[in-house]
Parts: C-alpha cells; sequence; structure tokens
C-alpha cells in the first residue's frame, strides 16, 4: 500500500489523462459507428488538453479545446450528421484490413516506444517544479517580441518571434475557409418560396379598384333575387 | 493491490511524470491515428484518424516544450514548442475544413462516403 | 346584372345546362345538369357578368327514407342533390346550385354516382369534395386528390347517407 | 484554505491539498446544483409575476420555496425512458457531458480574489472553451434520441453555438487587451475601485461591447430569444424531446449553470468582479493585507457582490425569456453574422486604437523597445510566482 | 451524378441533403388542437405541408339530423368553441331565416351585445396563443386574464363559461341579470388601455414583425378562391363583411350600428382609433396584416357593444321567449352565413315540415382558411409553419366538426 501522502497527485492526473487519450483513440478504432468514433475522438481530445494543462501550457490547452475540440470537430460532427445516412452510420472495415492495420500499427508504436524509452533524461525529470506562464510571452512572441528565457542567451539578446508565421497561418486560414466554402457547393434544385412565388404571381388588383367594383351589389342576397329585392 | 504489481503502480504514482511518459501517450494517439486512417473506409473516420495523428505529434512538441517535464539542467523547447502545438492546431482545423469540404463534395457527387468507391481515376 | 335575366345569360351561354329553377325559395336555387355543373361553374367564374369568384359552401343531400313505412309516403324518388353555394366577391351576391344525382351510380349499390370535379374552377373546392366524399359518398372526376378527410381511410360506408348503419367494431373499438 | 489547515489545524501537506480540492469541488458542484434549484424557483416565480400569477405558493411555505427540490425529487423518481430506436451508449452519456462542460467551466471561475478553483493564467479563453463544449452533449442528444424534432434541435444548436462563439471570442477579447492579461483575477483587480474603473465604462467601445457580449452570451446559452433548438411551437422540446426523469434535469442544471457562468464572466469582464460599483471595503479601512479575519471577511463580500452581479444577469435574461418572442434560426445567424460579428470586430478595433492613441493605454512591444519589454519581464519586482509574474507584465507595460 | 439546371431562380448552392417527412402533430404544442401537418422538409425548409384533419370528428351533422332544430345548439357550441355564442347565433338566424321569424328589438341588441363580447374572447384568444407559437408565453396569459372577464360575464348570463347555449333559436334563453351592463361597461374601460400593451409587446414588438411581416403572402385572389373568410381574408385586402354584406336576415340585426369594416383600404386602416403604423416590411396579406385585423376588430367590437349596450338599455318591454323545443320547422332549405370572430360561419338546413331537420350542414370558416395553408407553407422554413398556421386562427372543433 502505498501511503497517501506519498502520492504525486500530478502523475495521478496524468495517468488519468492519459488513460482516457489512448483508451478512446483505441476506441476511435475499434467503433464501427462514426458517430460514436467522433463521441470518442472529442474525449480523446479533451483529455490530451488536460495533458497539456498537466504540462504546463495553458494557453495551447485551452486553444485545443477551443479550436479543435469546440471548433473542428463540431463541424465534423456536423459532416458525420450530413452524410449519416443508415447505409454509411457503419461501414464495416474486411478483417484481413483489421490484422494488416493491427500488425503494422503494432510495429509502429514498437518503434516509437522504443525511442520514446531511449534517452534516459527523459524519464528522470526533475523532482521541483518551477514553470513559467506561458500565455504571455506566446502572444509576445506571436507579435514578434520574444521575452522567454530561451531567448536570453541567444545573440543580439533577442531573438526573432513567429510573426510572419503568424501572418501566413492567418492567411491560410482565411484562403481555406473561402476554398472550404467553395467546395462544398453543391448545384441541387429547390422549390421557389413562398414569397418567390407571390411575387411571380399577378399583383394584386388594388384596394381602390376593387371597392369601385363591389359598390355595384349593395347588399348580400342571391343573385336570383335581385329584381325582387 | 496485489504485492507483485505494488512496485510498479508505487513507482509510477509517487515519481513525477517525465518526457518519456508524454512521449508513450503521444505513440500510442499517433498509432491509433494511423491504424484508424488504414482501416476505416468511412471518408470521415479518415478524417479523424489524421486528427489523431496530428495530436499524438503535438502531445510531442508540447512534452518538449514544458520546463515542468525536463530532467534537472535539461533545456526544454520552451516557446519553440508550444509555438508549433499552436500551428498545428490551426492548420489541423484548416485541414479539417478543406477535408469536410472534400468529402462533402465526395457525398454529393458519389452519394456515399466510402473511401474505397473512389475510383474513379482507376484505369 | 341581377334577377332573371341573369339566368338567361347563363342559358344562352350554356344551352341546357339548366334543367330546373325555383326563384320563390327563401333562397333560389337553379338546377343544374349533374354533368355540366363544371362547365356552368367555370362560366360563373370567368365569364358571367356577374364574376362568381368563391365556392363557400357544397353539401350533399340525401333524399332517401330508409323506413319503407315512411318511403311509401314521400313524393320523391330516392337521390343525391349537391347543393353549391357560390359566392361572388366584387358584387356579394349568392347563388345556389343543385344537381341530382343517382344514389348509386346504375342504381348499383357500392358504385358512386360520378360528378366532374370543381378544382379547376376553384382550388377551395378540393377539401369540399373531399368531404362530401368522405361523408355522402360521390365520386368526383377529375379531382386531384380524392380521399377520406374525416372519418380514417381505411372506414367504410358514407356516414351521412340516410341508410347508413354504424359498423359494429373498426379495429377491435366497439361501434355500437 | 490549504494554508491555513497547514498551518493552523496542523494537517500534513498532502491532506490539506486533498480536502481543499475536495471542498472545492463539492463547492462548485453546489453552487451548479443548488443553484439551479434556486433559479428554477426564481424562474418560476419571476415568469409568474411577469404573467400576473403567483406562481409556486405552497411547496415549502409561503413561497414555494422547495417547489424545485419537490420537482427534483419527482424528477428522480420518474421513469426514465429511453426511445426505441436510440442509440443507449449516446443516449445515457450525453446528459452528462453537457452538465460536465458546464461544471468544468466553474473550475477556472473565480468567486473572489483567490477563491478560485483553479486560478489559470488563462482563465478567460478556458471558460469560454469549456463552455463550448457544451454543444457535444446537446448533439449526441439530438442524435442518439432517433427523433426528427430532436436531431433539428441538436443540428440548430450546433449552427447557433458554432456561430455564435466567434462574436463570443471577440467581445472576450476586449477586456483581455484591457487588462493584459487573460487571468480572471488579474482583470477584475484591475476594475477595483470605483464603479467608473470598471470596464463596461472604460471607453464607448467597451460599453458596446458589453451589449454584443449579452447578446452572444444569451444566444450561446440558448436562451429566449434564441432558444431554438428547444422551440417548444415548432420543435415540440428540441433536443430533449426524448428525455425524462434525471437525465433530462442534467440538461436542465447544465442550461442554468451557463447562464449562471456567462453572467458571472460578464460580471467579472466587464463590471468589476467583485469589486463594487464603491468600494465599500477600502472605504471603512478594510483591505486586502489587514489580517487574516479581515482579509476573509472582504473576500466573503466580494464574493457576495459577485454572486449579486451574476445573480442580476441570470434575472435579466429571465425577464428577456417572458416578454419577446423567438427569433428564425435564419434571423438568429443573420444577428450573428451580420450584426455581431461586425460590431464586435469594430469595437474591438475601436478599443484597441483608443489604448493606443491615449494617454494610459497598453501597447506592448509598440511603444517600447523589445529588449527593455524582455528585461522587465525577467526582472519582474514580485519575485517569481506565476501570480506575481503576470503583474510584473502588467507592470512593465507602460 | 449530374443535375439540369433549367430555371436559374430556383437553383441553389447547398450541401447535398434529403428529403425528410416530419408529423408535426396531433400531439404538436403549436397545432392549436388535434391537427397533423406533414412536413416534406430539406434541412430547415419545408417544401411541402400536408395537413390531415378530423382527429376531432364528432358527427355533429349527422346527430343534427336526429335532433330538433333548438336541441341541436349545444352542438354548434362545441363547433368553435371559443366563441360559441357566434356559432349559437349563426344556426339560430339560419333556422330563423327558413322560418321567416323575427325576434324583438330587445333580442336583436342583446344578440349584437353577446355576440361582439363573444368576437373579443375569440379574438383574445387568437392573439395569445399567436404569441405561443411564436414562442412568447406572456401575452397568452395576458389575453386569457381579460377573457376571464368575458367568461364571467357570460357566466352571470347564462351560466355556462364555454358551451353556453346562450343565444338560441327565437331570442336568447334568458335575460340579462340585473347590474349586468354596469359591469360590462366597467370591463370595457378597464379593458380599452389594456389593448395598447398588446401592441407594445406584439404588434410592434421588432422580433414579432420580423417574424410575421412578409411570411406567408396570401395574394387577394389566392384567399377569395380558397373560400377564405374573417380575418384571414380581410388580412388580404378584400372589403368583405358578413355583418355589412351578409343576407338581410343578419345585416338587420346591426341596423344602425356604426361600424368600419377593418380592412386596410388605400393603403391604411380605418383611422377611428390609435393605432400603430403598418411596418415597412409588411406586406398585404402576410401573417402580420392578418394579426393586426384581428386586433383591429377587437376595437371596432369594443365600439359596437358599447353601442348596443346603449341601444339594449334604451329597449322597453320584454325580451321575449325562445320557440318552442320541438317547433315544427316549414319545409325547404336555408343557407346563412354569418360573420363569426373565424370568418364566415354558414349553416344550411334542410327540412321535410317536421321538427327535425332532415339534413344539416355546418360550413366552417377554419375548414376552408386551413385549406390553404399548404399553399402558404410551401417553401417557408420550418420555424414559420406554426407562424402561418397560427395566423390563420384556425379552431379544430369548427374543422372537424
Amino acid at each position: 500500500m502505498i501511503p497517501l501522502a506519498a502520492i504525486d497527485w500530478h502523475s495521478v492526473f496524468f495517468f488519468l489523462f492519459a488513460a482516457l487519450a489512448c483508451g478512446c483513440a483505441v476506441a476511435v478504432v475499434a467503433a464501427e459507428n462514426v458517430v460514436r468514433m467522433a463521441l470518442y475522438l472529442v474525449l480523446s481530445l479533451g483529455a490530451t488538453a488536460g495533458l497539456f494543462f498537466l504540462a504546463g501550457a495553458e494557453f495551447v490547452g485551452a486553444m485545443q479545446l477551443m479550436i479543435y475540440v469546440g471548433g473542428t470537430l463540431v463541424l465534423l460532427v456536423f459532416g458525420v450528421m450530413l452524410t449519416a445516412q443508415a447505409p454509411f452510420v457503419s461501414i464495416k472495415t474486411a478483417p484481413g484490413d483489421r490484422v494488416l492495420a493491427g500488425v503494422i500499427g503494432a510495429a509502429l508504436l514498437a518503434v516509437l516506444l522504443q525511442s520514446a524509452f531511449s534517452v534516459p533524461e527523459w524519464r528522470k525529470p526533475a523532482a521541483g517544479r518551477d514553470g513559467e506562464p506561458a500565455a504571455t510571452p506566446l502572444g509576445m512572441a506571436l507579435l514578434g517580441t520574444r521575452v522567454d528565457e530561451a531567448s536570453a542567451g541567444a545573440p543580439g539578446g533577442v531573438r526573432s518571434g513567429y510573426l510572419l508565421p503568424f501572418e501566413i497561418v492567418s492567411v491560410h486560414l482565411l484562403v481555406v475557409l473561402v476554398g472550404a466554402a467553395y467546395l462544398a457547393r453543391a448545384k441541387r434544385r429547390r422549390t421557389p418560396r413562398a414569397i418567390e412565388v407571390a411575387a411571380s404571381m399577378e399583383p394584386p388588383a388594388t384596394v381602390a379598384a376593387h371597392a369601385a367594383v363591389g359598390r355595384e351589389g349593395s347588399r348580400g342576397g342571391s343573385v336570383l333575387a335581385g329584381g325582387a329585392r | 493491490m496485489q504485492p507483485s504489481l505494488s512496485p510498479l503502480v508505487a513507482s509510477l504514482l509517487t515519481e513525477p511524470v517525465g518526457v518519456t511518459h508524454y512521449l508513450v501517450v503521444g505513440a500510442i494517439l499517433f498509432t491509433a491515428g494511423v491504424a484508424c486512417m488504414a482501416v476505416k473506409r468511412n471518408a470521415l473516420g479518415v478524417l479523424m484518424g489524421i486528427e489523431l495523428v496530428l495530436n499524438g505529434a503535438n502531445v510531442n512538441f508540447v512534452a518538449f516544450a514544458s520546463p515542468y517535464l525536463q530532467a534537472e539542467g535539461g533545456k526544454s523547447l520552451g516557446l519553440d514548442g508550444q509555438a508549433i502545438a499552436l500551428f498545428v492546431i490551426l492548420l489541423a482545423a484548416a485541414e479539417a475544413a478543406v477535408a469536410l469540404a472534400i468529402t462533402l463534395n465526395f457525398y454529393n457527387n458519389h452519394a456515399t462516403v466510402d473511401v474505397d468507391r473512389a475510383d474513379d481515376l482507376k484505369g | 346584372m341581377r334577377g332573371p335575366g341573369f339566368l338567361e345569360q347563363l342559358d344562352e351561354a350554356l344551352p341546357g345546362a339548366v334543367v330546373g329553377r325555383n326563384l320563390e325559395a327563401i333562397d333560389p336555387w337553379v338546377e343544374i345538369a349533374p354533368e355540366r355543373i363544371a362547365d356552368v361553374c367555370g362560366w360563373l367564374n370567368s365569364r358571367s357578368p356577374v364574376r362568381f369568384d368563391s365556392l363557400q359552401c357544397m353539401t350533399v343531400v340525401d333524399w332517401c327514407e330508409p323506413d319503407p313505412k315512411k318511403a311509401a309516403k314521400v313524393s320523391w324518388q330516392p337521390h343525391l342533390e349537391l347543393v353549391y353555394h357560390l359566392w361572388s366577391t366584387a358584387s356579394r351576391v349568392s347563388l345556389v346550385l343543385k344537381a341530382k344525382v343517382p344514389r348509386w351510380k346504375g342504381d348499383v349499390p357500392g358504385q358512386l354516382p360520378e360528378v366532374p370535379s370543381l378544382c379547376g374552377v376553384w382550388r377551395g373546392a378540393d377539401w369540399h369534395e373531399r368531404e362530401v366524399y368522405d361523408l355522402s359518398g360521390v365520386w368526383f372526376t377529375g379531382h386531384p386528390n380524392l380521399r377520406r378527410i374525416l372519418c380514417p381511410e381505411d372506414w367504410e360506408g358514407y356516414p351521412l347517407r340516410k341508410d347508413y348503419e354504424q359498423p359494429l367494431e373498426y379495429h377491435g373499438i366497439r361501434g355500437r | 484554505m490549504a494554508e491555513f489547515l497547514i498551518n493552523s489545524v496542523g494537517f500534513p501537506e498532502w491532506l490539506a491539498w486533498t480536502v481543499t480540492a475536495v471542498v472545492a469541488a463539492v463547492l462548485i458542484l453546489n453552487v451548479i446544483a443548488g443553484g439551479a434549484l434556486v433559479f428554477i424557483w426564481a424562474e418560476r416565480k419571476i415568469a409568474a409575476r411577469i404573467q400576473d400569477r403567483l406562481g409556486p405558493t405552497r411547496t415549502g411555505g409561503r413561497f414555494g420555496w422547495l417547489q424545485s427540490l419537490a420537482d427534483g425529487i419527482k424528477l428522480i423518481a420518474k421513469e426514465d425512458l429511453m426511445p426505441e430506436g436510440a442509440d443507449g451508449m449516446l443516449f445515457r452519456l450525453a446528459p452528462y457531458v453537457s452538465f460536465c462542460a458546464s461544471f468544468c467551466a466553474f473550475i477556472a471561475l473565480p468567486f473572489a480574489f483567490d477563491f478560485v478553483g483553479q486560478r489559470l493564467n488563462v482563465g478567460v479563453f478556458f471558460v469560454v472553451a469549456v463552455l463550448g463544449l457544451e454543444v457535444f452533449g446537446v448533439i449526441l442528444a439530438g442524435y442518439a434520441s432517433a427523433s426528427k424534432w430532436s436531431l433539428f434541435g441538436a443540428m440548430r444548436e450546433a449552427a447557433q453555438v458554432v456561430s455564435y462563439e466567434v462574436p463570443l471570442g471577440m467581445c472576450v477579447v476586449v477586456p483581455v487587451m484591457l487588462a493584459g492579461s487573460m487571468d480572471l483575477v488579474t482583470i477584475a483587480e484591475k476594475q477595483a475601485g470605483w464603479v467608473t474603473n470598471w470596464y463596461l465604462f472604460h471607453d464607448p467601445f467597451t460599453f458596446v461591447i458589453f451589449w454584443v457580449y449579452v447578446t452572444c452570451a444569451v444566444a450561446s446559452v440558448n436562451r429566449a430569444p434564441f432558444d431554438l433548438a428547444e422551440a417548444e411551437s415548432e420543435l415540440v422540446a428540441g433536443f430533449h424531446t426524448e428525455y425524462s426523469g434525471l437525465r433530462w434535469s442534467y440538461f436542465f442544471m447544465a442550461e442554468y449553470g451557463s447562464m449562471f457562468l456567462v453572467s458571472a464572466l460578464a460580471a467579472v469582464l466587464f463590471m468589476g468582479g467583485w469589486n463594487g460599483p464603491i468600494p465599500v471595503a477600502r472605504l471603512v479601512g478594510l483591505s486586502e493585507g489587514t489580517g487574516d479575519t479581515a482579509n476573509y471577511f472582504v473576500r466573503l463580500l466580494g464574493m457576495a457582490n459577485l454572486l449579486g452581479k451574476a445573480t442580476l444577469g441570470v434575472l435579466v435574461m429571465m425577464w428577456v425569456r417572458w416578454t419577446l418572442p423567438r427569433l428564425r434560426i435564419d434571423q438568429v445567424m443573420t444577428t450573428c453574422l451580420k450584426y455581431c460579428t461586425p460590431i464586435a470586430a469594430a469595437m474591438f478595433a475601436g478599443a484597441m486604437l483608443w489604448q493606443l492613441m491615449l494617454p494610459g493605454g497598453v501597447a506592448p512591444g509598440l511603444s517600447r523597445p523589445a529588449g527593455e519589454i524582455r528585461e522587465g519581464w525577467l526582472e519582474g519586482p514580485g519575485g517569481r510566482s506565476a501570480a506575481a509574474r503576470s503583474s510584473a507584465v502588467a507592470g512593465v507595460l507602460p | 451524378m449530374s443535375h439540369v439546371a433549367d430555371d436559374p431562380r430556383i437553383i441553389e448552392f447547398d450541401v447535398r441533403t434529403d428529403e425528410m417527412l416530419v408529423n408535426m402533430g396531433p400531439q404538436h404544442p403549436s397545432t392549436h388542437g388535434v391537427l397533423r401537418l406533414v412536413l416534406r422538409t430539406d434541412g430547415e425548409v419545408v417544401s411541402e405541408v400536408e395537413p390531415h384533419i378530423g382527429y376531432l370528428h364528432r358527427c355533429a351533422e349527422k346527430i343534427g339530423e336526429n335532433l330538433t332544430a333548438r336541441q341541436w345548439i349545444p352542438y354548434t357550441d362545441r363547433m368553435d368553441y371559443l366563441a360559441a355564442m357566434n356559432m349559437n347565433l349563426g344556426w339560430a338566424l339560419a333556422v330563423e331565416k327558413l322560418m321567416k321569424y323575427q325576434v324583438s328589438e330587445k333580442a336583436r341588441h342583446l344578440r349584437v351585445l353577446i355576440a361582439e363580447l363573444g368576437r373579443i374572447a375569440s379574438h383574445l384568444v387568437g392573439m395569445g396563443a399567436y404569441g405561443l407559437d411564436l414562442g412568447t408565453f406572456s401575452p397568452f396569459l395576458y389575453a386569457f386574464r381579460e377573457r376571464e372577464k368575458i367568461l364571467d360575464l357570460f357566466e352571470e348570463a347564462c351560466g355556462a363559461r364555454l358551451t353556453y347555449s346562450y343565444i338560441t333559436v327565437g331570442g336568447l334563453t334568458a335575460d340579462l341579470p340585473p347590474g349586468w351592463l354596469g359591469r360590462c361597461e366597467a370591463f370595457l374601460d378597464q379593458f380599452e388601455p389594456i389593448i395598447k400593451e398588446y401592441h407594445a409587446l406584439l404588434t410592434t414588438n421588432a422580433i414579432f414583425v420580423k417574424r410575421t411581416a412578409n411570411i406567408g403572402v396570401m395574394s387577394r385572389d389566392l384567399a377569395i378562391e380558397y373560400g377564405c373568410s374573417g380575418p384571414v381574408l380581410r388580412g388580404s385586402g378584400v372589403d368583405q363583411d358578413m355583418r355589412r354584406d351578409g343576407e338581410a336576415i343578419y345585416t338587420a340585426m346591426y341596423d344602425g350600428y356604426a361600424f368600419e369594416v377593418a380592412v386596410m383600404k388605400d393603403g391604411h386602416y380605418p383611422r377611428d382609433h390609435e393605432y400603430p403604423p403598418v411596418p415597412a416590411d409588411a406586406v398585404l396579406g402576410d401573417c402580420w396584416h392578418r394579426f393586426f385585423v384581428r386586433m383591429l376588430e377587437v376595437v371596432q367590437s369594443m365600439d359596437l357593444v358599447r353601442q348596443s349596450i346603449d341601444r339594449y338599455s334604451a329597449c322597453k318591454g320584454p325580451l321575449g321567449e325562445p320557440l318552442k323545443l320541438a317547433e315544427k320547422i316549414p319545409a325547404g332549405d336555408a343557407y346563412l352565413e354569418t360573420e363569426a370572430p373565424k370568418g364566415q360561419m354558414g349553416f344550411y338546413l334542410v327540412s321535410d315540415g317536421s321538427a327535425i331537420p332532415w339534413r344539416v350542414r355546418a360550413r366552417s370558416s377554419s375548414f376552408s382558411n386551413l385549406a390553404v395553408a399548404p399553399e402558404l407553407c410551401r417553401g417557408c422554413l420550418i420555424a414559420d409553419v406554426p407562424a402561418i398556421v397560427g395566423s390563420l386562427d384556425i379552431v379544430m372543433g369548427e374543422i372537424d366538426r
């Protein structure tokens, strides 16, 4: 039994989020139903955001939640719903493909794990944890000014920030937005709206003109009884 | 708790996590993503695989960037890692938008989202 | 343009369509040959001097006495009488048209009598004709969608006919 | 609290932190659950009063205090139905996804100086991001219910919430820009003092953007006149048509939780947070650092202040709901894309220029050489803790 | 998959979607009873609406063939149960027309009084329920609050709050209790300023205008062709009101009463009261105008009630007894349309000379008004369907009979 006092809660939460992230990632592969896949992906990416928070990258974590989970995945779920007709909700994978993917995946995982464990320094972190709030330096770096410690030793004192990549990404995003909107267009017939139908019909006779006609018969009653009245 | 399991669990829970831990998570996410791209026939499933792969890479970047996880005297990537992770997230959003547009267009034209049926260019 | 002169115009335009009239009744009416009803209404709607632009009401009176004792005393032969109440929005006058049709086509029970549909004249006739078909059992030829409207689609019989008998049960629900 | 436990009670550090965490979690949970009960009761009373009715009068005494509790018990006892064609797992999971999102956002919400679950230096961002996740529960509920009305509601909600996140984000950025920090505590502390220090009255642009924020916040929590996802006259009940019992009540708690959250966020971002219109604590000589008890009292006062403002926001939402008709989905989108977004963008630019042009503004990196900023950052006055860091940055910027 | 583009006006660029059949009703919060609308939708856009009616069919016409004319009065109550007084009146007048019977002068004015109060009550429900359809709850209760007061008056007069059977063949079942007129006038005085509140909450509310203006536009010809009537017809600019244009036996009831038909003439509504201006977006024949006509008629009916109170109290002499329960009806047939709140309510009566009619027929305004709904809803959004159907102000009891 481990004494509670000895438990590193940071590690506990790490394992919690790591298990959620990895478990849900595997579930994405295993799931047949595309909507469930989307749910697992959401959970996996959300848990990864938790890992980012634990690693001290709060800004990246919040970004991950906002853009990735809140934006991209809602878009993805939208796509799922737009195409979620019964036959496509779960397209079965051939068992052969599964086996092949399993083998290749296992091999890839083995290589990656080997490299992950290969550097001893990576396995033993310092006990004392002291991070810096990264949001402000990151924001400044994106605007072209580096204020973090890493830049202190750089020649000239100040390293350049990410202004150019930042601008490129913004323009890129704009282009992508336009492109995506263009791509997703499709020609389709539709029935004209009621307003358009009404507009295409002959304009209603003016009330005044109508009233003039209306004066011909004074009161109700049968057309045949006119003579008698 | 089983005595045989105890030392490992205890060491996991009591020792601080390092870069390696993150790398393992990243590797699993990456592998799951690759497998997803390979296995899924639904275009959106493939798209989800790509997201997982990018996310796995992101985990690595953040891990290397984090000063928390470094060994004594180790140098972290610092802001560079986080900035790259940010750009990856942004580009993933862009990629998802385009991929989704392609998928929807594919769906419009072929009435299916099965990527195996996208074989118009096959000789 | 009111009074009997209007009828003469109708006769002139469509000779033979008017087969009877009663101008002394509370609501004076004109009887039209049932097969000419669509022509007459078309004329009334578009070419008549008084434009009858709406069909207000349409109904069927079943002249039939199921009780044989009483039936012996009545002066009429069993028949269905279609009654159309037209209204002219512009001139604010009404017109009652009647048309007599046999209760069954060719006197074969179950064969509905046929009358031309007025849907082509007034679109509002659609539901009225469906209701008449549903409750009184008159088939309107040329109607785009002649289905039961108030009763369920699988209902049997025409409830507003005098000889209608309520079913004993309907989908397990006791009727009587 | 943890320091208090360690220093005064003599708890070991780990236990102190655990107890603190549990207490914080329970408190937040109770704020949502208990708050939802109170707000549901308030909504019924307010709706009734607006409509010339009395509302609940009997349960629990004169004003029907316990009405929502009684309703809650009824909901627990109610049969939990699931439609035949529903996707069982997703159907069961959906309410909890919604609720968790609403619940998680409270972690970063400060109730007073240091009265915060976890002080994040990206607090604003975190709250907005997590709040956006609530939509997932709704989408899942709509899809899993196997009902067309639910699906309509879910699709409307998805379209609406994702769209409104854009102007909402822009509105939120303005106070962040003024304070030079994304930390909610810092933002609120910057507005300490008289009412004129509130960002709401900082400049004309912030005043306008506050109202844009109100619009977007109401839309993003799906309240009338933007409650299209559950429009009862069109979609029966929208995404929760098929829900009953406890699961349905989770959606409700999530809704009221988010209502309170966006109101509290508005209070922190624009209305000084726990700093009242009149700095009572300072006027009577109670300010930070005059002793533990006094300090604690000041914070409690601040918390009451913030809760009051947030509750006011919720009450305004209720007032609006019982007064206005509902917009149509295309009009909702028009409001977002044609009005809110451009206005927010223009106000954002305006506030930025105001900061840049007028004395006392903050313009990082533009008015000072980069090296100077870096030096200031590295050698901030307040030591090396995270909180001190952010204040150091704020201090070094002109 | 190739799509043929024929008319650029009806081509839209969008994601490929599939049509969906949705049942709105018969258990749906906004269908005013048990109406079932089958919507064919493409996303939020409705391409076709098909009303299915008959869920409230109670064979009233068949029952009428087995009861005497006066015995059928309670069945007319259950047609437009929100304006039962006007239903009673329609049937009573139709029978009186066939019998060539004339009620006393006092009964005539009392009938006007009661019928116009009934019109106010019905329009209040129509207005409140329309707010409900558009997602605002409070006006509904404000409307019901005032309607309750009318129902209280009715209850005092006849003992019932919903199905009155008060106006009957040959007169009314009873005279008004003492003090009733004073209470009625007090109600009118109290009610008059409240109408401004309704205008503030609904008629001129920006969101309300957005939801109703230029929605469900019904051209004049369409309205006439479908036989629409009442506020639905007048909302399209057709100057027709049976109280003025109907048959002699009905218009005689309103002889000497001053009122102007609530219809837009030459671009404006009658200006005998302070009404809010017509919003710029509103098109003649849209939901807003149908709603507005109802609001105007409430004011108009209040005027008529005031006039009738004066005339009724000026009448000396007895009210007159209604006809016997089994009074024989002369052979023949008669059809009479009266201006009920929802539109022209026609009763057709065929008699073979006995006390029991040979054939009874009720032509209801809502029946014709609802029949237009598919035309109006084509191509609208789902949210517009309740807005359009609500603006027709239908009552299922009248449609299904």
